[in-house]
């Protein structure tokens, strides 16, 4: 199981992001994007997921283009982006467990326990504060499991207690053989770490 | 980050061949137009029904034709755009699509002009006029659209989905506007057919309308030359500001 | 001189072919005016900014590494 | 399968609980409605020539209404990334939002048309045939509805541009509509014009997923 990226090319309204960028991600491993704002970290991590078309270059998960297979790429990978995707109206259970059955899984309970959510599990997300949020958006990561994660500024409203919490579970799923796409400013000091600095020359992979 | 001129900016062969055409275009032009206007308004007959109004027709049907051609030039391009990403496609229809408005709304001025005489009032609500007054909406709607995007390359294809849809509808809509027009027959409206067209007619009416083809042709180079030199303008700020 | 005035009133009709005629003319000169207007303000704004990429080209071309 | 109805499950039970939605749209289409016999005067052989006509374009303009909400709040949110995400086809998933929407927005306007026709001294069969062209005609409403929805979505003032770019495509189904219900009226056969309405509804079907769907890739870019 790999992931690999070849000179990807990235233009956002008609200004070049990065050019010539690649990268190769094995099983257990995890890529540490670096780079100051705007230097494309989220265009990167939304081009992985697919929702940003290169303008040239290609992405190839376990060998084979992404385009052969769409439908097939996309069960493999979870995407958190910088924003929630929770409706306020409902509660953080019916939140999960829609993703959950959007995505054919099943654990929403195992998610709200990894993340200590079960106090709050039946409040709606509406009430709830920043870090709260934060974490529900998390725990999407146990209830519907992916090997990959691609993640953007996962920690960012999370306190020092709950920042601990995700390294443990990031660091159990990269155990389990998982793959993870981490754009951030804190250093974690992971396990088996690659940086990718996107201010380096031409952003190309410089471990 | 180094900033470097993707393909797009500068597609040369393009503005070498259009630079090429325009002296052409622009003399058969002026040709066609001083022929036509000669025939419309000195060796044509007058109408023995319509008399003199019917010289309004040798500048409104030319109009509503190239209002009706423009757009679906425009879908053409912007098809050609989405399926083969040819740079220059979503560029050239939105070059093309004010010079449609421009006849859409000529269309319809001389059309209420040449119904004035006729029906007695400036507008009267005629399958075909109305039809051009949906078609000049659509046209706002296609121009609405680049304005509200910020990035240019989004919404030529907004613009490309856009005018695609229209064009679908463009027919359905002629459809039931004749289907309205037809229900609401007030018994005393003459329809806009006129006279049978004569040949001492039918003359001036081409060239008039090959004489605004090529008119179109001259302003739609000038156009799409302004469109392609603005992108490369705005990506060679951007350079600018870069380094 | 009683043609020429026969011929500009068009048997009554004259007041309107002759504003429909006017009025295409006045649109479409208005359209050339100002996609030609339009097309030189981008040109003159692109000729600096044209100059200045190909000084810069020519000064980095000695260390090799030229950007385009 | 059961993900495309859990998605159109998730949007009732959202509408249901932000009940503003239900209401908002009803109560725009009663007091646009209401506004013509004032307008117009209150001679009931007026208003009962110009009521079909009015009855539609009030549900054409109060369906408007809500049309920007079908992508915008997902848009907002962050769900959009993840429902283009999830293994359910972009086109399905479009479709889904779109009988959401149809089912509560355009529904509730359906059901309340009765009590308007009858403020317009619409005749009993004009009625009946009002809602039938309604329910048959709404379809396009919400479909082509939802690709001028997903070209504006994420835009600052999106909404005046919906409309421009919609409304032009509303004018068939207006007719068509219109036409039913004073064949009815007229005890003329409105078979063709519901069989008309009809075909419109099947075409847009077909066509506005496809495009909606190109327009979300877009602007989730």
């Amino acid at each position: 199981m790999s992931l690999t990226a070849i000179n990807l090319r990235c233009i956002r309204q008609d200004r070049l992001i990065f050019t010539d960028l690649g990268f190769s991600l094995k099983a257990g491993e995890i890529l540490w994007v670096q780079g100051r704002n705007g230097a494309g970290k989220s265009s990167l991590l939304r081009m992985i997921a697919g929702l940003l078309k290169p303008v040239s270059g290609e992405i190839q998960w376990k060998g084979a283009s992404v385009k052969e297979d769409p439908d097939g790429y996309q069960d493999q990978f979870r995407y958190i982006g910088h924003q929630e995707a929770l409706k306020p109206v409902l509660s953080a259970r019916e939140n999960l467990q829609f993703w959950a059955d959007f995505s054919g899984s099943h654990n929403v309970s195992a998610a709200l326990k990894e993340f200590d959510l079960e106090k709050i599990a039946d409040s709606p997300v509406g009430i709830m504060s920043a870090g709260q949020k934060k974490r529900t958006n998390l725990a999407r990561l146990i209830s519907s499991p992916a090997p990959l994660w691609i993640l953007d500024e996962p920690i960012s409203s999370l306190d020092t207690h709950y920042i601990e919490l995700f390294k443990k579970q990031l660091e159990k799923h990269v155990a389990a053989g998982g793959m993870a796409l981490l754009a951030t400013h804190q250093d974690l000091n992971l396990p088996s770490v690659h940086k990718l600095d996107l201010d380096g020359p031409r952003g190309r992979n410089n471990e | 980050m180094a900033v470097d001129l993707h393909k797009f900016a500068n597609p040369a062969r393009f503005l070498r061949i259009t630079s090429a055409i325009f002296p052409w275009a622009a003399i058969v032009t002026v040709l066609l137009l001083a022929v036509g206007l000669y025939l419309a308004l000195f060796a044509s007959p007058e109408d023995y029904q319509q008399g003199a109004t019917v010289r309004i027709m040798f500048v409104h049907v030319p109009a509503a034709w190239m209002a009706m051609s423009i757009y679906v030039m425009m879908a053409i391009s912007s098809a050609t755009g989405l399926i083969w990403k040819h740079p220059v496609a979503d560029l050239s229809a939105k070059a093309a699509a004010p010079i449609g408005a421009c006849f859409t709304f000529l269309a319809l001025v001389t059309g209420s002009l040449w119904g004035q005489p006729m029906w007695g009032t400036f507008w009267v609500w005629d399958a075909r006029l109305t039809s051009m007054l949906i078609l000049f909406f659509l046209y706002l709607g296609y121009m609405a659209i680049w304005g509200s995007f910020d990035d240019q390359s989004k919404a030529g294809k907004a613009a490309a989905i856009l005018v695609l849809i229209g064009a679908i509808n463009v027919p359905i809509i002629k459809f039931s506007v004749d289907w309205w027009n037809t229900l609401h027959q007030p018994a005393s409206v003459a329809t806009m057919d006129g006279p049978k067209i004569h040949s001492s007619i039918l003359t001036p009416l081409l060239v008039m309308g090959l004489a605004y083809t090529s008119l179109f042709l001259t302003i739609f180079i000038i156009r799409v030359k302004a469109e392609i030199l603005g992108r490369r303008l705005r990506i060679l700020r951007l350079a600018h500001v870069e380094d | 001189m009683s043609t020429l005035n026969e011929f500009l009133n068009m048997g009554g009709y004259g007041a309107f072919v002759w504003p429909s005629y006017g009025v295409s003319a006045l649109i479409l000169i208005c359209l050339i005016v100002l996609s030609i207007r339009h097309l030189r303000k981008i040109e003159r704004e692109l000729k600096p900014l044209e100059t200045d990429r190909k000084s810069r080209r020519r000064r980095k071309v000695p260390t090799g590494d030229t950007v385009q | 399968m059961n993900k495309f109805t859990n998605l159109i499950i998730r949007d009732i039970r959202l509408a249901v609980r932000q009940g503003s939605a239900f209401t908002m749209t009803l109560s725009f289409f009663v007091v646009a409605v209401t506004l013509y016999p004032l307008g117009v005067g209150p001679e009931l052989n007026i208003l009962a020539r110009i009521g079909p006509g009015v009855l539609w374009v009030g549900a054409l303009l109060s369906c408007l209404l809500t049309l920007d909400r079908i992508f915008q709040a997902d848009f907002e949110d962050g769900s959009l990334d993840q429902l283009m995400l999830g293994s359910l086809p972009i086109e399905l998933m479009t479709l889904a939002k779109i009988i959401a929407h149809w089912l509560t927005s355009v529904v509730p306007l359906i059901l309340i048309t009765p009590i308007l026709a009858v403020s317009l001294n619409m005749p009993a069969d004009g009625i009946w045939v009002m809602m039938l062209a309604l329910l048959v005609g709404s379809p396009v409403l919400s479909l082509i509805g939802a690709v001028g929805a997903g070209l504006t979505v994420g835009m600052r003032r999106g909404g005046v541009l919906l409309s421009l770019l919609v409304l032009p495509l509303y004018i068939p189904v207006l007719i068509f509509g219109v036409a039913a219900v004073e064949a009815a009226i007229a005890v003329l056969p409105m078979g063709p014009h519901i069989l008309l309405l009809a075909g419109l509804s099947l075409g847009a079907l077909v066509i506005c997923p496809i495009a909606a769907a190109a327009a979300l890739r877009l602007a989730v870019e």
